[in-house]
């Protein structure tokens, strides 16, 4: 513990409670129904939204939609190459994500389909989950799945036992606590919640709100991202 | 990537179990707060370097240690290394297919694996025969042989009770090659975790869900806690979301109960230890 | 040779004809239709039956229900720990345990439907395909799947040049014939046998008729078992 | 886990197939103790270091051997390894689909494994480099190329004529590295294992059943002896039972008839070796 | 470079232009629809063709049968065993297969049906793939499976900078250049072709045309199998 | 084994086409002869050693460069080690089921690998840190996000663009162990490689077909071209055949192509390595 914050402010010079640059696209891969692109830090990943289609497959529901997701990182997105089959920590993590979005949409119009979501990690850096949920909120949005809100994502943490915003990949590493958090902020609700690192329970309540804050401008990208690609539409007219 | 077929609970069950919790009870007549009967028994697998049987409610899990020797990871020279897999048995349930191991079951054991590693219960740094050169690998193989609700629980308790009765061979290096021993050293352990999982169902925040009641569930919230009470891994689980303040609720109720539940465990454990 | 039997005791100080400790309980899973706890020697296996169930899936008859079997040793089960991918091992007994059980049954009262037997060896010593059968046909008891006979299974081998019944794991690695057999006692049938390591004719002949010997013993404590659960039941009430 | 699919014998084709075997003779006109026609090529696989083709009646099986070097199992030391593969190919019938080894391939593999091994017909103590370090591994891979019953016993042949017909480089180490040599050497044998397999059909008992045979039989039972009319393995297949006394019939019948095809195998293989 | 060819002679003895000993034999698989056997250079290869079968499985076709291909090699095929399991090269030459054979056939009188062809290379030498081409369309005319024409492959390469017909396995791994072409020749069509190696247009144009005059005589070689199975068959009755 | 299932062009679509094809244009409007817009961008994966993104009309590929250590193969042993792998994923297309490489992607990675290999672009002499002990591995991986045809072409110039802007650490042999260094080389080229696809549709020989075009096409010849213009890897692909002459006016058309497309990768690579 020690030399990652110093004088209130974190190695890559942000103060404890900014966010990393953050770059948000929609409508980026043709053939999907919707898509997205995220740069968040490090994190470049590409989103696609494929349905809801017809499906007799086992599984289906004959109330909604029922959600597929993968969640898989590209060989070179690593420091070290990556096998290309997906690890436990991709499969767990499409399960969240999953988890993640699901109480944001409205899928009991479309019983007997399948809705699926492809988040593609090109390059990873910390907190690659929080920025996929909220990319992926982004391409269902833009594939004009009905939903109660968009869902935004962020890591908070404590480094140097300090509770910090938007962790990044050396804090992650190096730090106490990553606690990645996705918010559905009209219903005021969480949707995701890890954890792993030792904090107390007050502390916890903190990180939480912290988190919140930091949400509520992630908002603000994906709404500038969707509004971008509607204006540019009608600009191209 | 698509979420697994579970008991289809009718419309009439399911308006009973919701009028029960309304009630302040689970259908199984337990108040909100009160887990299931829990049932902890280490050292069953004599083969094991350390085993436990948990039933809690209907729910029943084995989880044993085994030891071996490897080289260590390259970033962690000096610490041992920790391996937890699960396997849902297709006994537990008539949804259960035999084959590798299926999201839920690579959720539920790295979950367990969280709490353990982040609680800094095991010692890794005792578990190094000669650093960057064989390190001691422990596996904590989780076996659940009947579904009936809150797995993460019950898988929990069953890897831990099994980490705290184990013990093993030594190893000595010669030369390059390591060497067993006849001697024996127990899992050195610094803390202890302690799982507890709740489910918000209907308006109801409730403890230790039933299958039946995670069929109807909104949403799951795992928490554990080391000996001190603070949180050291947390997991949501469950399609829909938490209020903020369920949340708070959850980690409240958690801390105000952890200490009930580490005593069985530590009794557990110190009867079977006692008993050999 | 020499050492595995002394003045007629063995080494665990059985007599040539006697069985490990054997204890068997019926009814021990809670899901499933039929389900059942042995342990024999150090042998610990639970087994549990689900079905017959209704099934479109390839490879169901019009003439009866068919069975699946499998045989799973969890890792911890053995001195090494085991990986947890079935082994050629496993399915090769998958499919002998199966044909063991199948001709006990009747089975054409449940065109096109699946009977599930799942086999989790939880502690494994010698005489575990053997003990499994002999638990298996009391889940599939338990799950009251209509059946000619119960079916029992023992090993027989051959140890220091003599037969001996109910192989212990020292016994079946040091020894010199390892010979399973299955049998439908009510019609004098067998219904798995396979042998490792060489005997006469005659050797052969004889062992098989310790091994009915065995199997009567062994019977009595499956109905046991199934009495003691249908006894317990009426005490509840 | 499932049985597989095989061909549907219609009711008249299986009332003419028991109606002939009640008269003493399978349904394609053999009487009851007598095997196919079989036909042993060895060596038709000059890549191999032992192969050998075996038709038996319309079964094609080609067994071949490759001999690679490896460090032996840590409880033998002191023996090489033997490692028998089948795959039963997609060639061999309509209902044998392209993938990993089923439970059919996988027993096949095995039931051939034992028979050699239990015979003894291999001297493991000769295929030894230097003890503790590198050993022998001997490959015997199976290939079913047409399906037509009692690939046990084909398979077996194949094995074992190519075994008997085998030979490899000899390696010699030079420090810690084995060096292959030009030298050869033969497989070191010391028994001969033959396979005799019977089925239960009806109520007739009889040898090498075609494909058509096993879609209707009760059982199945293979028996493998030694040079000396010894048992040394056997496996009983099928999903019907065997009456005791059938059992016991089989294994007096198969004592009488080994010696006839060992004949077989044993001129075979000198025809093989003095052709070269 | 240098001492492949010597006075305008292969390593084989043989003449710039010469195939391998090619042998051929039609109706070698006896539950097969069609099959047959090869022998060129050392290759031994048989190929069984299965259908067109009737199936309700995803890929078929409203229009015609649907074609699929496995080329797999023995684990003793090769000089280092090889795994059983499917190679990247197999999947490949699968496929290649599958693209060579295709337009050969009339598929349109068999919608919803696949066709199976199965090849097995129990030995393989250079020019494997084109071997089991020049087969598979034996055990497609024997299976009776209605044809434009037979299909037949060879490779030619270059070799110390002089083009060759048939290429050797010596030939392939040390010569220059290797190219596999099947034809369609009543059509004057290529059906495959792939290449390594470096060579001119202009060289690579003659390659082509040294290839067709050694298909021609495959040609006759496939018939002769054809004829001599007919002839046979005839002979018998 | 089976052809995969692709988007299905209706009549009227296919009319469409191909009335604009016999009317010499794509139905994109380009003439015949021209490539789709291509945009190569090489350096977009920061933690790769090489990367390079291309977007060729509607198709988006990926190619990043990785560079490990390794045991030379046996019989090249003063020889680099190249491994291509490609995955379209399941981003790309409402067809591309997620999974392991299916055979399109296989083939896509070997003919992508076959072009770079047989072009002797990499010299892979100047690859060993020390000969038979260890050399550098490079792995070129291939990621395919939008597909809308010419998975080939836009895959070769990916990869092609990545090695050509790769650099990496170099490792000193210590005694027997590659410690790496701070030291960085560039990737030793030596040639380069250009992949050019035609495909013929009804009777137009097209370069460059999108997806509908080869939904509907006969058959595809991708033909790869070294710095001289020379052929160093062709495929065919597709269900159908080409005339001689076809094949035989694309090497023709190819060689009066190559050029262009080689200056567009070079320069896109001399800007991305001026923007350094």
């Amino acid at each position: 513990m020690g030399n990652l914050i110093v004088d209130g402010k974190r190695t890559d010079g942000r103060g404890l409670l900014d966010l990393r640059p953050l770059k948000l696209e929609a409508g980026t891969i043709k053939n999907a129904a919707g898509s997205s692109y995220i740069e968040h830090g490090k994190n470049k990943i590409y989103v696609a939204v494929y349905g809801p289609k017809d499906s007799h497959r086992y599984g289906t529901s004959m109330e909604k939609a029922v959600i597929r997701c993968r969640y898989h990182m590209s060989p070179f997105s690593t420091d070290e190459r990556k096998s290309p089959a997906p690890s436990r920590r991709e499969i767990e993590i499409s399960k969240v994500i999953r988890d993640a979005l699901e109480s944001s949409l409205i899928l009991d119009e479309f019983p007997k389909t399948l809705l699926d979501i492809y988040v593609e990690v090109l390059q990873s850096d910390g907190g690659s989950r929080s920025a996929s949920i909220t990319a992926a909120s982004v391409a269902l949005a833009d594939a004009g799945i009905p939903m109660k809100d968009l869902v935004e994502a962020v890591a908070v943490g404590k480094v140097d036992g300090t509770l910090v915003v938007d962790l990044s990949d050396k804090e992650d590493k190096e730090g106490e606590v990553d606690l990645p958090i996705a918010f559905l902020l009209n219903e005021n609700m969480i949707t995701l919640l890890q954890m792993d690192g030792k904090m107390t329970v007050e502390e916890f309540k903190e990180a939480v709100n912290m988190a919140k804050e930091a949400a509520m401008k992630i908002k603000e990208k994906q709404k500038e991202a969707l509004g971008k690609k509607y204006f540019e539409k009608v600009d191209e007219k | 990537m698509m979420p697994k077929k579970g008991p289809i609970i009718s419309n009439l069950r399911k308006d009973q179990i919701l009028k029960s919790l309304s009630e302040g009870r689970h259908i199984d007549g337990r108040d909100l707060t009160s887990q299931r009967p829990l049932e902890i028994t280490p050292g069953i697998i004599e083969k094991a370097e350390g085993s436990a049987s948990v039933k809690l409610g209907g729910t029943h899990v084995i989880a044993g240690v085994k030891v071996e020797v490897d080289t260590p990871f390259p970033d962690t020279p000096s610490e041992g290394i920790l391996i937890v897999n699960a396997e849902v048995l297709p006994t537990a349930s008539e949804y259960q297919e035999p084959g590798p191991p299926d999201e839920d079951s690579i959720e539920l054991a790295r979950v367990v694996d969280r709490g353990i590693r982040e609680s800094k219960m095991v010692d890794f740094s005792k578990l190094v025969i000669e650093p960057a050169k064989q390190v001691y690998t422990v596996f904590v193989d989780i076996s659940v042989l009947s579904m009936d609700g809150n797995l993460f629980d019950a898988s929990s308790y069953a890897a831990v009770a099994a980490l705290m009765t184990s013990s093993f061979n030594v190893y000595r290096m010669e030369g390059d090659v390591p060497v067993k021993t006849e001697d024996k050293m127990a899992m050195p352990l610094a803390d202890l975790a302690v799982s507890l999982t709740f489910a918000k169902i209907g308006g109801s925040l409730v403890i230790d869900p039933t299958w039946e009641e995670e069929g109807i569930m909104d949403a799951r919230l795992t928490a554990v806690y080391d000996s001190d009470g603070r949180l050291c891994a947390m997991q949501k689980g469950g399609s829909g979301g938490l209020k903020i303040d369920d949340v708070f609720q959850v980690v409240d109720a958690g801390k105000a109960k952890y200490l009930d539940i580490r005593k069985k465990i530590v009794e557990a454990v110190e009867n079977a230890k006692s008993g050999n």
